[in-house]
């Protein structure tokens, strides 16, 4: 497909390659590791290949949102406070408590979620990630049913269907598309062509407008995807006797079709987000839609269906292994003694219950996405917020402790939406001698010891 | 703590080390720096420990394990919820496992499936498993990058590009798992054997083992092809066995180096007690008898209460049959087009005529193998067998007694036909040192460092509170029981890591890499840059990702 | 498109060009007349088309008319759709082919390239739809999938 | 008239962004916004000066909105905010965001302010 005689005939006005680096942005979980920098001694010149998202993660460095120095919450206004000061109050606030929570982790490094781990182990406190309330809970339910997951290279080369159930990703993840539905792979040279796309959603989204001929658009009725799996999960065994008058607003022939590509495709991706992580009735769509996954895959004469959950933080996934492989659990980990200890409660229900009385806040703005009921339990309880940037939290924290920016200012790891790990560089050096989140969190669980 | 002093003597102990020759001679053993030295450099600040009557040997390495992986912790998933696997693998963290292995008197393992693009997360989980020491094996059975190489048998290509990607994921060897076995992902059919060509690609799986071999030991890598043999578990992989055994006779490779302390063998075959599913295995063990360039492991069953599963072989999870229907659940893992892992759990049961097979394959091969260098203990953990049943499982291969009274309420079925009954063979504690401690090392090409007691190797020492040469293994198996039970001393690196019931787990491993023996730079450079095309043309990411950045000190370089 | 619609349809070659379709195409960018194409003249049947085509190509006809594709930054969001699509971009570029991010420098040939969170057209001469290989190009993926609609392919 | 909420993310209207550049008057600006259908904007007899106010048994504010025709009947569309948190809650353990019963009228107020919603969460 490729002429070679084409190939490497650049242009020489361009600048020298050695100014450029390719780095991976932690703007979303989809980690693109192809953005290109040119750098102009030390200030970043250009940024090519990100979103708009991407984007706005290196804006972040100058813009004046950024947080600089440690700050104490002294009669309802921030003041300037020095490290040594800040740290030893921490560290106080940490050994006051007896019921501490640890939420957040998932927009800082495996390292940094190793050691508020280990600070968590330390203080037997409870931690636990944003996961529990997104990604975290496909997780739960595969526990129990079991799941069958693919990476994006398996989209790229073998997927001809894709299926983005309740997902926005043109708005959320910008880039996911034109990397596994647009992309030619080695069983689907053609890309687009061969590659067709199903959505499923409630409203007519912005991903709809990259729909084809071949591809079929499902608008259904709100709450009704367990209705419409659970049809699915009945007729994928007898085909085609579909009643005639559709099923949650779909057409009789829509649902054929559907049908007839879930049974005839040789690879087909389904993505979800948000919309399915909400319980509907008495059933769980979730639960749901992975014993549909698992009766597909036992029916169908060719070909596998599989899953993947469409996070939006940048190392979301990587708290549960990280949480796994240290604790043997995926989250809201309970401590004591030292150990984990088998737990039913979730940061939301402690929250609920006030069952706590100190909370740290890593990486995350939990004020701007909880309910109002839980921000406010949460904010009539002291607060270490550890962020680079100003947020809704902000605004409530007792202490704040800045960081630098992952991926940009400090090196880590971190695991893709599809469980793949990648490595986050460092390209410019922190403001003000701002430590790293792994940095910072060691230094306090060294201070606790 | 007190443990760590510069300089420790172990007075007076027996020592086995099967690698020099020595079986249960008094000897003082001197280590400085960690490791084992013929004379201390000055006298200060020396620690002594008095091994009279007790026994002292190298320290155990295991050769094939699942312990740090992405499938690992999916298993640890699957297991959240499920009391008998909290209650027997205490949700089987990292911190467990380092434990377990330590008070079994282990101090290197191998992790022995990592895909290239997952193993950062062996990596990241490596730095983070206390005390052991560590490698990891890239599994490579279906690695389309090289798949136009191994169509037309470019050795040279291959080993340079497999050098530079051990390098770059610090991998320390590969595997090959079911070769090209994905190539028809998209039909829910198998190919018969691995004598069959592919449907897309104009070679066999078999094409794909010998051509490893061959870039292998062209780049001289410490450890041979760790092969995978297809359908393991049932009846079919015999046949591939059979057709592997055929191919691997044919070849002659000529070794400069032949001295006992290198490897012998082209090809390691991983848990080999899985493979004559009709409990026949005289084939295997003549084969082995009669050639020296294939050694095997045997997974050994401890018939634990649960066992997780963590495969890649398509065939054995569509084999796989849970006839009660409670471990149902199987996560089912597609890695980068690297391969697909498959997790679950499952109950070995004395009652069950296949898991009886299994059982007893491990024994057959073990005592009936000739040349016990070509045999290396494994328990392919946690998928066949805890480790914490090592005192058991040494009991059935030291003697006939202990053999006996486990063989009571097995399958009836499997009773009439088993000649483990009334074989009166045992190994002595010299061949099982072998088979745990020095023929491991030596497989994984490790005798530098490990297996053995020589001045210059690293002092991984157990000490057992028990004087072998006084004991008759065949009776009295409750004492040795007993003293692997318990073993008295584990020190890793000059450091005491067990002393008594007290495991201590403030030190850190290395992690074991090689990257072979380069000819030619300049080519090896031509090779990557192509390979990396087309990583760029059907990968989600560069072949730099692949890069893992890890602290100097916790490296070690073989070769 | 629409000019297609009112022409022969019978690819009788006559005009010089292979198929209607090539015709439309050249007409649409003002390279040929619309007297060309004989059997429109000729057959009495094509009569009704032929007023229809003088209509609607009435005031622009003869003018030579430009290529160009529009991006509208405002809309753009940086997704980098175009640049996987667009046929020419993934000829010469592996990466674009599993949606990367093309080398820097760009290939001359390509297209689209995506800066600073948004889409921008480097060159237009290799468009396929100027530079073709034996074959007339309808193409307009780009401006197809672009999902903020923010893509538009027009002849000024 | 009673409609269904539905928070989504917006690459235009996200708070991310929106804290980033810091800037409360574009982010009341921007997040304290609804998306309706035009038949309900018709139906609720609103004209484009207007505001809606918000209500369920949780909480209540006041927002601008736009129409858009894609947007089903009966379903408000609202960036997730703090705005339209005061309207989500829990249930089971679980966060509800979607399809959240909400009142919506017509209201001439102006829409609530970031500070008035801070306060409201900040009651030590």
């Amino acid at each position: 497909m490729i002429n070679k005689k084409f190939l490497i005939k650049k242009n020489t006005e361009f600048k020298k390659m050695s100014d450029q680096i390719k780095i991976t942005c932690s703007g979303c979980s989809l980690l693109c590791d192809d953005i290109i920098i040119i750098k102009h001694e030390k200030d970043i010149e250009k940024i090519l290949g990100t979103c708009l998202k991407g984007k706005e993660k290196f804006n972040q460095i100058i813009s004046k949102n950024r947080i600089l120095n440690p700050l104490i919450r002294k009669n309802n206004s921030l003041e300037k406070i020095n490290w040594d000061i800040a740290l030893d109050k921490a560290v106080q606030m940490i050994n006051n408590s007896i019921k501490p929570v640890l939420y957040g982790l998932s927009n800082i490094s495996c390292e940094a979620q190793l050691n508020a781990i280990k600070i968590a182990r330390k203080i037997n406190g409870f931690i636990d990630s944003n996961s529990t309330i997104c990604q975290g809970q496909v997780l739960n339910f595969a526990s129990k049913i079991g799941i069958t997951t693919m990476t994006l290279t398996d989209i790229i080369n073998k997927s001809d269907v894709i299926i983005l159930w309740g997902v926005n990703v043109v708005e959320s993840i910008p880039r996911l598309l034109s990397k596994i539905l647009f992309s030619r792979g080695k069983f689907r040279i053609t890309g687009r062509e061969i590659k067709s796309l199903i959505i499923v959603d409630i409203y007519k989204t912005a991903s709809f407008n990259v729909l084809g001929t071949r591809d079929l658009a499902l608008i259904i009725k709100p709450d009704n995807d367990i209705e419409l799996i659970r049809f699915l999960k009945k007729y994928c065994r007898e085909e085609y006797k579909i009643p005639a008058g559709g099923n949650s607003g779909i057409d009789k022939q829509d649902l054929e079709r559907l049908i007839s590509i879930l049974l005839n495709s040789e690879h087909i991706s389904i993505l979800t987000g948000q919309a399915l992580i909400k319980p509907q009735g008495e059933g769980h769509p979730m639960k749901e839609l992975l014993e549909l996954i698992k009766i597909l895959n036992k029916y169908k004469k060719i070909g596998r269906v599989s899953l993947m959950m469409v996070g939006g933080h940048y190392n979301m996934v990587g708290f549960e292994h990280i949480a796994l492989a240290e604790t043997g659990k995926n989250q809201s980990i309970q401590f004591r003694n030292g150990k984990s200890v088998q737990t039913e409660e979730t940061i939301i229900s402690k929250l609920q219950n006030q069952d706590f009385d100190l909370s740290i806040i890593v990486g995350t703005d939990p004020i701007s996405h909880f309910p109002a009921a839980i921000s406010k339990n949460l904010s009539s309880k002291p607060m270490i917020l550890i962020d680079n940037k100003k947020s809704g939290t902000y605004l409530i924290a007792d202490l704040i402790l800045p960081t630098a920016i992952t991926g940009i200012e400090c090196e880590g790891l971190a695991f893709r939406l599809d469980h793949v790990p990648i490595k986050l560089k460092k390209i410019i050096d922190p403001p003000n001698n701002i430590l790293s989140d792994a940095k910072l969190l060691e230094n306090i669980l060294m201070k606790l010891e | 703590m007190s443990n760590k002093s510069d300089r420790i003597i172990i007075k007076n102990g027996l020592i086995f080390d099967p690698l020099l020759k020595i079986k249960g001679e008094k000897k003082d053993i001197l280590i400085e720096k960690g490791i084992i030295v013929e004379k201390f450099s000055s006298n200060n600040n020396i620690k002594e420990i008095n091994a009279e009557n007790k026994t002292v040997i190298p320290a155990a390495i295991d050769i094939h394990t699942h312990i740090a992986s992405q499938q690992i912790n999916w298993v640890r998933l699957l297991g959240k919820e499920n009391k008998e696997f909290q209650k027997n693998w205490e949700g089987l963290t990292l911190r467990y496992i380092a434990r377990n292995y330590i008070s079994n008197g282990y101090t290197f393992i191998t992790e022995a499936n990592v895909y290239p693009s997952l193993s950062k997360q062996t990596i990241f989980n490596f730095i983070n498993l206390p005390v052991l020491d560590k490698a990891m094996l890239l599994n490579l059975g279906n690695f389309w990058p090289l798949e136009f190489e191994f169509e037309k048998g470019k050795i040279d290509e291959i080993s340079y590009f497999l050098s530079d990607l051990l390098s770059k994921c610090k991998g320390f060897g590969i595997k090959a798992y079911n070769p090209f076995e994905g190539e028809i992902w998209n039909l829910n059919t198998l190919r018969e054997n691995i004598k069959e060509k592919g449907k897309l690609y104009n070679f066999t799986a078999i094409d794909v083992y010998k051509h490893l071999i061959y870039s292998i030991e062209k780049l001289d890598l410490p450890h041979s092809i760790h092969c995978h043999i297809e359908g393991y578990e049932h009846i079919e992989a015999k046949d591939n066995l059979n057709i592997l055994l055929e191919e691997l006779a044919k070849i002659k490779i000529d070794r400069i180096d032949s001295s006992r302390f290198k490897r012998e063998q082209i090809c390691h075959l991983a848990h080999a007690n899985s493979l004559n599913m009709d409990g026949d295995n005289t084939d295997l063990i003549k084969f082995l008898n009669n050639n020296k360039n294939v050694d095997l492991d045997l997974a050994f069953i401890g018939f634990d209460e649960i066992n997780p599963i963590i495969t890649s072989d398509r065939r054995f999870i569509t084999n796989y049959k849970d006839s009660s229907g409670k471990f149902n659940k199987i996560i089912i893992n597609s890695n980068e087009s690297e391969g697909d892992s498959y997790t679950g759990f499952r109950k070995f049961s004395k009652s069950n005529y296949n898991d009886c097979i299994l059982w007893s394959n491990s024994i057959d091969l073990a005592l009936n193998i000739k040349n016990k260098w070509q045999v290396q203990f494994s328990l392919n953990f946690p998928h066949y067998s805890h480790v914490n049943k090592i005192p058991k499982i040494a009991s059935w291969l030291l003697s006939k007694e202990a053999r006996k009274i486990f063989m009571e309420d097995m399958d009836n079925k499997y009773l009439k036909i088993s000649s483990i009954f009334n074989n009166d063979n045992v190994l002595d504690f010299n061949d099982y040192i072998i088979i745990t401690r020095a023929s491991p090392a030596k497989s994984l090409g490790l005798t530098k460092y490990k297996g053995n007691l020589d001045v210059g190797t690293d002092a991984d020492i157990n000490i057992l509170d028990i004087d072998i040469t006084k004991i008759d293994s065949n009776r009295d198996f409750k004492s040795i029981e007993k003293a692997f039970e318990n073993i008295e001393y584990v020190i890793k690196n000059g450091n005491i890591v067990k002393k008594g019931d007290k495991i201590f787990l403030g030190y850190e491993g290395k992690i074991f890499w090689a990257e072979g023996k380069i000819y030619s730079q300049e080519d090896k450079l031509r090779v990557v840059s192509k390979k990396s095309e087309f990583y760029q043309k059907y990968y989600s990411y560069f072949y730099n990702m692949l890069e893992n950045n890890v602290n100097k000190d916790f490296l070690k370089k073989i070769i | 498109m629409e000019l297609f619609q009112y022409l022969p349809q019978t690819n009788c070659k006559k005009c010089g060009k292979l198929t209607c379709m090539a015709f439309s195409l050249e007409l649409l960018k003002g390279n040929v007349n619309i007297e060309e194409c004989t059997p429109l003249l000729d057959e009495s049947k094509y009569q009704n088309k032929y007023s229809k085509l003088k209509e609607l190509l009435k005031g622009e006809e003869g003018q030579k008319r430009e290529l160009k594709i529009g991006i509208d930054i405002v809309k753009c969001d940086g997704c980098g759709i175009c640049v996987t699509i667009c046929p020419v971009n993934a000829r010469y570029c592996y990466s674009i082919l599993s949606g990367k991010v093309a080398d820097y420098p760009p290939d001359k040939h390509q297209l689209f390239m995506v800066k600073e969170g948004k889409c921008e057209l480097l060159s237009i001469e290799n468009c396929r739809r100027l530079v073709t290989e034996g074959k007339e190009r309808e193409c307009r993926v780009c401006e197809t999938y672009c999902p903020r609609v923010a893509i538009k392919i027009e002849y000024i | 008239m009673e409609m269904i909420l539905n928070t989504i993310r917006l690459i235009d209207y996200d708070q991310n962004k929106e804290w980033i550049h810091n800037d409360i008057e574009s982010m009341e600006d921007n997040l304290a916004i609804g998306f309706i259908n035009p038949m309900d904007f018709k139906e609720m007899y609103l004209v484009p000066s207007l505001k809606l106010r918000i209500s369920n048994k949780y909480g209540d504010i006041i927002i601008k909105f736009k129409q858009g025709k894609d947007i089903p009947r009966g379903i408000i569309l609202m960036p997730i905010s703090m705005w339209s948190n005061q309207l989500s809650y829990v249930e089971n353990k679980n966060i509800i965001y979607k399809n959240i019963k909400v009142q919506v009228e017509g209201t001439r107020d102006s829409p609530t302010k970031l500070i008035e919603l801070i306060n409201r969460i900040k009651k030590k």
